[in-house]
């Protein structure tokens, strides 16, 4: 992975509506955190900006622990985006 | 024995062993007087059609992580003795266990307080994502239940008060 | 499946057989979407001192019948698709299971509701009594303990209440 | 079993202080329920009266129901003494 990308992973309906379960993206030097990063999302076209509304329901994790909108972003990590959990 | 070796997880796609995961804690050693289990099922209809099957994703990695902090959390809260959740990934067929809690302590109230707050903290705190296969054929992900996110909160509202009041079974 | 046969009891000296217990359940029949289970350990001590054995007596037909009252009685108040009572009698050595309680409904909460209330009232309702045999070859009649007495007036008090609160576990 | 008569049944320790698990005895015309049975075996000798004293946590049950001191006795009639159950 380049230096100054992140590892994105999709899951369940938020996977199949973007039809990727993994992609590594460039990180420009604004992006900080979740919030920031979910904004560049809005901005790749019509169905990240539908997902990635700031009405929507998606979650994410930083190096597979639970994120909020403040959670640091930096190179290297993984950020997986997905909607609210239904196990057990 | 050793406490740590009481207290596991396991995220799989066989079926759950039930004999053998009862077998880890009965009989028991002595020590513990109490085990309450939870057992989930996969129910044959969901939202009035007929259901086909049951398909479970998960975060590899992510899980495991997830469960083991519900576990340490409840540790917290009770004098649990031993712990074991297992959950199934993968496709699942009406009738079949989805997932398995267990918990020991010396006494029942903590074993089953913290069986049901284990169960609640799981259906919200750990990722995984169910989608419902039709009879019909068609499919849907099943959404996040408010009711859920209500059981799991009235456990965090109690999170200062070591083996708290367990919360009111939702109807 | 017929409702009634889902709803059984057993008293026996045999030990428990927790395998086919749950077999009966689980798989489940597309219904049940929710087990609860608990399960007495006999401990390896009492009052500080080692445990041999336990004995327990009870009263030959008054046990069953008052018995399935209680589990009669849990199902008006939950909407519960299936249960079942074990408890063993005559001489249990510690580690043993001595009393195994499970409901199953089609959501998780009537399920562990129900089966905290069965135990509960079970341990004030059902005409058992325990002697402990110490290891020092003394013995003793178990004593009624308060705390239980309180923990089963709490589902009464919530009798009116369908589905009611789980009492707070006792420490 | 006469007809006249009552089976009375004892459990636990009350079985091991009475030395007896169980019993036929003959029923007065006054004993009428539950309480009244407790005072005629109170008058049965020093370990009837401790072990039936007011003060005792003795519970009983009739034809294999728990029952109250006014609960009725008659000819026929099975009548449990026991201590407080300890189950489960």
């Amino acid at each position: 992975m380049s230096s100054t990308s992140v590892r994105l992973r999709y899951f369940a309906w938020l996977r199949e509506r973007l039809k990727c379960e993994s992609e590594e993206i460039a990180l420009p030097p604004e992006v900080q955190t979740v919030g920031d990063l979910i904004a560049l999302q809005r901005r790749r076209g019509p169905e990240f900006a539908t997902l990635f509304a700031p009405t929507s329901v998606i979650r994410a994790a930083v190096n597979q622990n639970f994120a909020t909108p403040n959670t640091p972003v930096g190179p290297g990590d993984e950020v997986a985006f997905f909607p609210p959990v239904t196990g057990g | 024995m050793g406490g740590a070796s009481l207290f596991s997880v396991l995220v799989s796609e066989a079926p759950i062993a039930l004999a053998e995961e009862l077998a880890r804690f009965a009989p028991g050693d002595g020590e513990a007087g109490g085990l309450g289990l939870f057992l989930g099922l996969v129910r044959g209809e969901a939202g009035g059609k007929a259901l086909a099957a049951l398909s479970l994703e998960h975060y590899p990695g992510m899980t495991e992580r997830a469960i083991s902090g519900i576990l340490e959390e409840a540790r917290t809260r009770w004098p649990l003795l031993g712990g074991r959740i297992v959950h199934r990934v993968g496709r699942l067929a009406p009738g079949e266990p989805i997932v398995l809690v267990i918990a020991t302590a010396a006494h029942r109230a903590p074993a089953l307080a913290a069986t049901h707050f284990l169960i609640d903290w799981l259906k919200t705190r750990a990722p995984f994502w169910k989608k419902e296969i039709y009879a019909d054929g068609s499919e849907a992900w099943v959404a996040a239940r408010a009711e859920d996110e209500e059981m799991a909160a009235r456990w965090q509202a109690l999170s200062g008060a070591p083996g708290g009041v367990a919360p009111a079974p939702a109807r």
